[in-house]
């Protein structure tokens, strides 16, 4: 039986970590973090949950151990934001390189300096090629659902690559709302338990895992991980539907999400909460006869290409939310791609929301207007003060 | 084909890198002289001295790299040292 | 008539290793010691690199490598994954040894704060840090187990230098302030006394760590047959003494008869040949020091 | 959709207050979020906390701007910050405070929650009181749904105080 309650992102992803049935947590607390890891530890404490839980001296040695743990052959979760994922930059390679099914939660925090512990994308969107799938959920429902499913596309044969669910600081970590939890056997019977055929450290059976890869090797374990990320577009849709049919709930197709998208001229395209007040907006403009749309990207990795292009054919104004940016080149990550994305589109490029910068309904609208007025690319942000 | 995530699944593979060629100096063994105190077996940093089923030690010069360690070591210098030739 | 030295080869020939190597002989000493029921974890370093060149192993253990500086937190991730399989009913009544084998440089330096989480939290592991006193993967530059006036790429000697100005950092003793059972010294050219210490660590519950002196052929500079001599003189000069700190007791495992003058075990290595009579001297007292601290007259 | 913000200092449990609320209004069978104002204060710092409450589901994330009701934890507060900043303007005000009458410009409820707190909890944390004195004068949430809510939320006998705290309070305002 489901069981609504009222919580937290960070609570969420613990449940969903829980109903996974992991069997190795290694954490580090990290504001906005901290609050998931506090609660999987009640869970144990209460004796609730009987996972293994190593309270790491650092996010460095959290993906370690996760590394060492499912390289062995367990279920583990891990959570971060920030400085916590800059610190495991070089381990979240060797996570994929290994292709070691770990699952993580990211809650989105703004990188130092100036330290800043509010919600940005910068620290995720910085891991974007290190070989793991990435999830945005909009809410708190889509992020105890995340959770669950990225077990199930991660641990895929076809797969076998690490996911990041990323859930925006404080406006999710900490903001309580209705979130429906599956029941436990139905969810454990749905994931089964992990049980990695192509890798486990056993005496048994000994293999050895992370050799030197040498030249004659090396660049083909690239292409093994470029082709795992086309093939996980396919997985994550079908984890998406097949989702549906037993807990139903989906979220568009898995990898993209439209809204009011049918007849809309001018389309903004977004990750995250932010996708919460763009429909809020929508809603309002409707009421008003505007019709604008909402194109979600849910999984910024692999990212959607097709499925973009198929969305937006015949759109004339796409607008695109980030909330990170490239130095140098002056856009934020998502406006670059969509750009390459749709090579024959205006692309407008709105920075927002770093560091916390709230983004208000007026943000949303100043948008909309600058949108349908601009002729060209160009990237602009929103909300700077004076 | 490269093994997905480049793991070796074969232990102990390296056997088919035969290091024997890297040696100029070769150890020789005198059966004769060996007292089987084992010691040029565990000194050895290629595991390539081996004891036979008579209980003879022998050296296996498909990987012996030519350290020496063993004649240095060997208690009743058993073993000698010939240059290698080629 | 009984074996000395279990004959089972868990190390296989054919690996990179230099003719000579001594970390080669440590691994098959402490696997030797160990068993099959052990899991390796490498850190970034000669080991890993001269036994893993894919698609080739030299380990008929399981094998992990990662990282270079995360040795513990593997280790500390696959011990309790052991034990969340052991709830599944795996690995049944079998002790599985965790057993990372990691350098100066992985342990004693970049290493040193994984380490040290790994021993805080009392994951049953047998850490064993080969010492070859310098970073010899990348070319002999100098970490914080190079001993003083060692010459190192990156601490060589010259007017103003005599080579390093630090002594070793004494590895064991932190590990020992981590109040773990069992601590010890070790030194390739004592095999028996080696494999007692892994087999003890391997049997005792909870972080275990042996600090391994293991000379280096390149790194150190000597011929290839020296290997096992120098490590001799290296204790019986009373340089790297052999003991062990089991459950907070102190003990000498190998008392030298007579310690021989350190200037022995100098002047066979070329990392130390700029050093004059009044340095060694220096080093002599600065050796005697230590021996007497640790009882060793 | 309805915007309540709550003031009050760091430790006295207003993000708390906000949640309950949330709860409590999912219990009446609305939708909710109950947050913080994302900030770095520390025990005794004013801090500021929020819930929306809506007939659907709610979808917006930015802060809250435009209040509807305001509830102020703490008297002081009201010397040290401008509680009814943004308000609108049929807006509502519940403040803790021994004083009978207030003048802030807005619909106005007085409660000592203080008094109320410390009689019945022994302690003057007063969040589950004024929540007890906003369900009772706006009657935005049912007094039986608060109670459960604050039963989720403190176990055992604290759990049992402080839903009686907030009856207590939710009386004491609808009768007068």
């Amino acid at each position: 039986m489901e069981k609504i309650d009222v919580i937290t992102g960070t609570t969420a992803a613990a449940i969903g970590a829980k109903l996974a049935n992991v069997e190795v947590i290694a954490a580090y607390p990290i504001t906005p973090q901290s609050e998931c890891v506090e609660v999987l530890a009640k869970f144990i404490a209460d004796g609730e949950f009987d996972a293994e839980y190593i309270k790491v001296e650092s996010e460095h040695s959290a993906m370690a151990a996760c590394i060492g743990a499912s390289a062995t052959g367990v279920r583990t979760f891990t959570a971060t934001a920030s400085q916590g994922l800059a610190l495991m930059h070089e381990m979240l390679y060797i996570a994929s390189g290994m292709r070691l099914p770990i699952v993580m939660l990211n809650t989105n925090r703004a990188l130092s300096a100036p330290i800043n512990i509010w919600c940005d994308h910068q620290d995720s969107i910085t891991e974007r090629d290190t070989g793991w799938i990435q999830i945005y959920a909009k809410d708190n429902q889509e992020t105890l659902d995340s959770i669950i499913q990225a077990y199930r596309i991660a641990e895929d044969e076809d797969i076998l690559l690490p996911v990041m669910v990323c859930i925006d600081g404080f406006i999710l970590t900490h903001t309580v709302e209705p979130v429906s939890i599956p029941d436990e056997k139905k969810v454990r019977d749905y994931l089964g338990i992990y049980e990695p055929k192509h890798a486990y450290l056993d005496p048994d059976r000994p293999i050895t895992q992370g050799p030197v890869g040498v030249p004659e090797c090396y660049m083909e374990t690239r292409k093994h991980i470029w082709d795992a990320m086309e093939r996980a577009k396919k997985v994550i849709k079908r984890v998406n539907e097949e989702y549906y049919e037993i807990f139903n709930r989906r979220y568009g197709n898995g990898l993209v999400e439209g809204y009011n998208l049918e007849n809309a001229d001018t389309v903004l395209v977004a990750m995250g909460s932010v996708c919460g007040t763009i429909r809020y907006v929508i809603d309002k403009l409707k009421e008003k006869g505007k019709n604008v749309g909402l194109l979600r990207i849910r999984t910024y990795r692999p990212f959607p290409k097709e499925e973009i292009k198929e969305m937006l054919e015949g759109v004339e104004n796409v607008g695109v939310l980030d909330r990170n940016v490239s130095f140098g080149f002056n856009m934020g990550a998502l406006g670059t791609e969509m750009l390459a994305t749709l090579r024959d589109k205006k692309i407008c490029n709105y920075i927002v929301g770093l560091g916390g910068r709230d983004i208000t309904p007026s943000n949303i609208e100043e948008i909309i207007r600058h949108l349908e007025k601009c002729e060209d690319v160009e990237t602009k942000w929103i909300g700077l003060k004076e | 084909m490269v093994t997905i995530g480049a793991i070796i699944y074969e232990p102990g593979s390296t056997v088919r890198n035969k290091t024997g060629s890297w040696r100029t100096f070769r150890p020789v063994l005198n059966s004769e002289k060996c007292i089987k105190c084992e010691i040029c077996y565990i000194f050895c940093p290629e595991g390539a001295i081996y004891e036979d089923e008579k209980g003879n030690f022998k050296i296996n010069y498909d990987y012996c790299k030519g350290c020496l360690i063993c004649s240095k070591e060997c208690p009743t210098n058993a073993i000698t040292r010939i240059r290698e030739e080629k | 008539m009984d074996k000395r030295f279990p004959r089972e080869e868990l190390f296989a020939p054919g690996h990179r290793g230099c003719a000579g190597c001594g970390a080669s002989i440590l691994v098959r000493m402490a696997l030797k010691a160990a068993g099959r029921d052990v899991i390796v974890v490498n850190s970034t370093g000669c080991l890993e690199v001269f036994t893993t060149p894919y698609p080739e192993t030299a380990w008929r253990v399981p094998w992990i490598h990662t990282a270079f500086e995360c040795g513990g937190a593997v280790a500390a991730g696959i011990e309790r994954a052991i034990k969340a399989l052991k709830k599944r009913g795996k690995f049944k009544d079998r002790k599985i040894t965790v057993m990372p084998i990691i350098g100066d440089g992985g342990t004693a330096d970049i290493g040193l704060q994984a380490l040290s989480g790994a021993l805080e939290r009392g994951h049953d592991m047998v850490y064993i840090m080969y010492d070859n006193e310098a970073y010899m993967n990348t070319g002999v530059q100098r970490s914080s187990a190079t001993p003083l006036f060692a010459s190192a790429t990156t601490a060589p000697p010259g007017k103003r230098s005599k080579g390093e100005d630090r002594p070793k950092k004494d590895m064991p003793m932190i590990a020992a302030a981590h109040g773990i059972p069992y601590v010890a010294t070790a030194c390739i050219s004592y095999p028996e006394d080696l494999m007692k210490k892994v087999k003890k660590a391997c049997e005792i519950e909870g972080p275990t760590f042996i600090h391994v002196l293991q000379p280096c052929t390149v790194g150190w500079g000597y011929n290839p047959e020296d290997t096992i001599k120098i490590g001799r003189l290296a204790v019986e000069t009373g340089f790297f003494p052999l003991y062990e700190i089991e459950h907070g007791e102190f003990r000498i495992t190998y008392r030298p008869p007579k310690r021989k003058p350190l200037k022995e075990y100098i002047r066979m290595q070329k990392r130390y040949r700029h050093l004059t009579d009044e340095d060694i001297e220096i080093l002599q007292k600065y050796v005697d020091e230590r021996c007497k601290l640790l009882g060793l007259e | 959709m309805i915007e309540i913000r709550f003031h009050g200092r760091g430790g006295q449990g207003a993000v708390t207050a906000a949640k309950i609320l949330a709860k409590a209004a999912f219990y009446d069978g609305k939708y909710s979020q109950g947050f913080p104002f994302f900030g770095v204060e520390r025990r005794g710092a004013p801090v500021m906390a929020f819930t929306r409450i809506d007939d659907k589901k709610i979808v917006i994330r930015s802060q809250v701007y435009n209040p509807d009701y305001v509830v102020v934890l703490d008297p002081t507060l009201l010397d040290a910050v401008n509680v009814v900043e943004g308000l609108k303007e049929d807006g509502v005000v519940v403040v803790n405070t021994t004083k009978e009458e207030l003048d802030l410009g807005f619909k106005t409820y007085t409660i000592d929650a203080t008094g109320i707190a410390l009689d019945i909890l022994g302690v003057p944390i007063v969040n589950t009181t004024i929540l007890g004195a906003f369900a009772g004068a706006t009657k935005l949430i049912s007094l039986e749904s608060l109670k459960r809510a604050i039963l989720d939320t403190f176990k055992g006998k604290l759990g049992e105080k402080n839903a009686k705290a907030a009856e207590v309070a939710y009386r004491m305002i609808s009768e007068n």
